[in-house]
């Protein structure tokens, strides 16, 4: 079985991205994508699943980002999708990191430890299939050593071949020969967004909604803030932010017994936070134009 | 030969050739141009399904130097070769994709490739490899749950590897209405395997993933 | 193998493998699609010409059941079955017209034929007449180039266009190498047209093709 894990070698040292362009494409034909890269530096700082490696690995992969941003011209449009896929996944990592390590007492807790596994669990799926993509590839690399007999059919046995009836016209064929050679798919490239599942939301948009309801009026019941929401990924989305609030001490939570209800109240001066400063990470890491996820 | 009696004129028939039944399944694995199933090759010879399953077992070990029972003979081997080992031909003849066919050995694949400009197929590229991978063991599969398994967009190579005849569509999900993929047959002759049960078994990969499949089918990825 | 150096260098090579150098020619012979002079067989396999001429003439040999020297051992058969004669195999080695080929033996001609023509229909399945317009507008043109077009591998269908003698071989792409396809005279004919300028222009409803093939060609894996 191959080891995988090899590919940390091959992971760019984000520093040197930007100070060698010459590179750039090779080291980027080195990963397929950013699973596989965050495999790669995972296996580079031999984790140990713990929140601290979780930080380190979660940054350095923004800042990998952000250099091959920053090198402008590296970033296709496959690129861009991909980043948003993996803007997901750092979604879900951060929320895991802002919970308090070792308090599990909770119930929401152990819900949120549960997508950190759930994040983990994938990479180890990825993994898997990488280990996979190996033997396939072995295997088939293997098989192409072997020639299958495929001549062509023996002359007196060709002849035995019932005469070919052909009825079309030179201008019937012309119609034929359109239309096999019509591009099948018509639809013109771009960013895919259908493995997002949902329409895609925007972190700072819904900060700003909530940013400006509870600036604005008393203590408000989680359920009542998602109240409006017209998706489970607005509820979600949502909930990431009061995450992300709470990090930066703007809010404080409430809740007098386990999924009792979860009421939030504005502790920050109203000045003193924007959507602005929040979550950078996710947002100016989209840079392409149009940002996508901006698009409602 | 579908009538009981064809198929019997027939098989006294080839008994009466010289090399037998043997050497008539020789001859038309010599003219298949894709695998061939037994039952093929039994219809088209007139004989039993479990009479060829037979013959094939003789000639694979033949072709790989082993002595078998000596052709023409309907009983036993001849006593000066039975047993005998022999050097391999420079053939041999598989089971792949649930058809037999013949293959020249990979050991002269060097010399074979000289000879053979067609057929030569580019290799699969990286993410190519792993997108065949998640869509053999998942299938079938749609782009979007490959795409999540990958973490990257793979609308591009899922449209390679459908040109290259490894995968294809295989209808609609009822539920979200997506195009679903699987595997090909050539793929399983590329893979020189006889059906998918032959793949390694994902589970040794997967430490400590139980249940984990529900989570996303839960989470429709 | 041109020089002579590699040439001994290939023939060592050889006699170390299973079978030795006349299973490597074995192997060439079975999967070759169109007859191979004795000299291309020679450079092919790196030897002289003189040990081809043998090495063919003890397989023939062997094919129609005369035992001959043993193979894999360079001098003298063993002496179990050395000159006992055998039942001929299902095939036979031939020299057509300079070229050397292995057919089916012509004893089971009914047999194969009937195998052969099992499914055979007069008509061009949708698949092979899109793969023929696409050919007689592109040609020359590599199947892997028809494949991008028609999103599907076409390799046995070109191979049912060959066999049906409305296609050919046009030589090999000078960048890629791939085998390049074109119409035949015989397609002219069945079209009723004197030559290829007759066929109707299709451009002029296909706007934006040239940028769709160049996609094709940047994704090449």
């Amino acid at each position: 079985m191959a080891e995988p894990l090899t590919l940390a070698e091959n992971v760019p040292d984000a520093e040197t991205a930007t100070a060698r362009k010459g590179g750039f494409e090779v080291r980027l034909a080195n990963f397929t994508g950013p699973f596989d890269l965050l495999l790669g530096l995972i296996a580079k700082h031999k984790l140990d699943v713990t929140e601290l490696a979780l930080a380190t690995v979660t940054d350095e992969f923004i800042k990998y980002i952000r250099r091959l941003q920053e090198i402008g011209e590296g970033w296709a449009l496959d690129e861009a999708s991909e980043f948003l896929v993996i803007a997901a996944t750092l979604l879900d990592l951060k929320a895991a990191r802002l919970l308090p390590a070792g308090e599990v007492e909770d119930e929401e807790d152990v819900a949120l430890l549960e997508a950190r596994d759930l994040l983990f669990a994938r990479l180890l799926q990825y993994k898997a299939f990488k280990q996979l993509a190996a033997h396939l590839g072995e295997t088939l690399e293997n098989e192409a050593r072997r020639f299958p007999r495929q001549v062509a059919l023996e002359p007196h046995f060709a002849a035995l071949l019932p005469e070919l009836i052909w009825r079309h016209s030179p201008e019937q064929f012309a119609g034929i020969a359109a239309k096999a050679l019509e591009p099948k798919d018509t639809t013109p490239p771009e960013v895919g967004v259908d493995h997002l599942h949902g329409a895609p939301v925007s972190i700072k948009e819904q900060a700003e909604i909530l940013g400006f309801r509870l600036q604005h009026g008393r203590p408000l019941s989680f359920r009542a803030l998602v109240a409006d929401a017209e998706s489970t990924l607005v509820v979600v989305v949502r909930f990431l932010v009061l995450l992300e609030m709470f990090r930066d001490r703007v809010v404080a939570f409430e809740q007098p017994a386990p999924l009792s209800e979860l009421t939030v109240r504005w502790t920050g001066r109203p000045e003193g936070w924007s959507s602005e400063n929040l979550s950078e990470e996710y947002e100016t890491g989209t840079a392409p134009e149009p940002e996508p996820e901006e698009e409602q | 030969m579908s009538d009981y009696e064809d198929a019997v004129a027939g098989l006294a028939a080839l008994g009466e050739r010289p090399g037998g039944a043997r050497a008539a399944l020789e001859a038309v694995l010599m003219v298949i141009d894709q695998p061939a199933t037994t039952e093929e090759l039994a219809a088209g010879l007139g004989l039993g399904t479990a009479v060829v399953d037979e013959l094939l077992a003789e000639l694979q070990q033949d072709y790989n130097g082993y002595t078998v029972k000596a052709p023409g003979t309907d009983a036993g081997g001849s006593p000066a070769d039975a047993g005998a080992s022999r050097a391999p031909r420079g053939f041999e003849l598989r089971n792949v994709a649930g058809g037999w066919r013949i293959y020249s050995r990979p050991e002269f694949s060097d010399v074979v490739g000289k000879f053979v400009l067609d057929g030569q197929t580019a290799r699969l590229t990286q993410a190519a490899l792993e997108t065949m991978a998640v869509i053999a063991y998942r299938q079938p599969v749609s782009r979007a749950r490959v795409s999540a398994i990958r973490g990257v967009n793979v609308d591009s190579v899922v449209r390679t590897l459908v040109q290259r005849g490894l995968v294809e569509e295989a209808g609609t999900d009822p539920e979200s209405g997506a195009l679903l993929y699987r595997s090909t047959s050539y793929f399983l002759e590329r893979m020189g395997i006889a059906s998918l049960e032959e793949l390694p078994p994902i589970s040794p990969h997967l430490p400590g993933l139980e249940g984990i499949e529900e989570f996303f089918d839960a989470e429709r990825m």
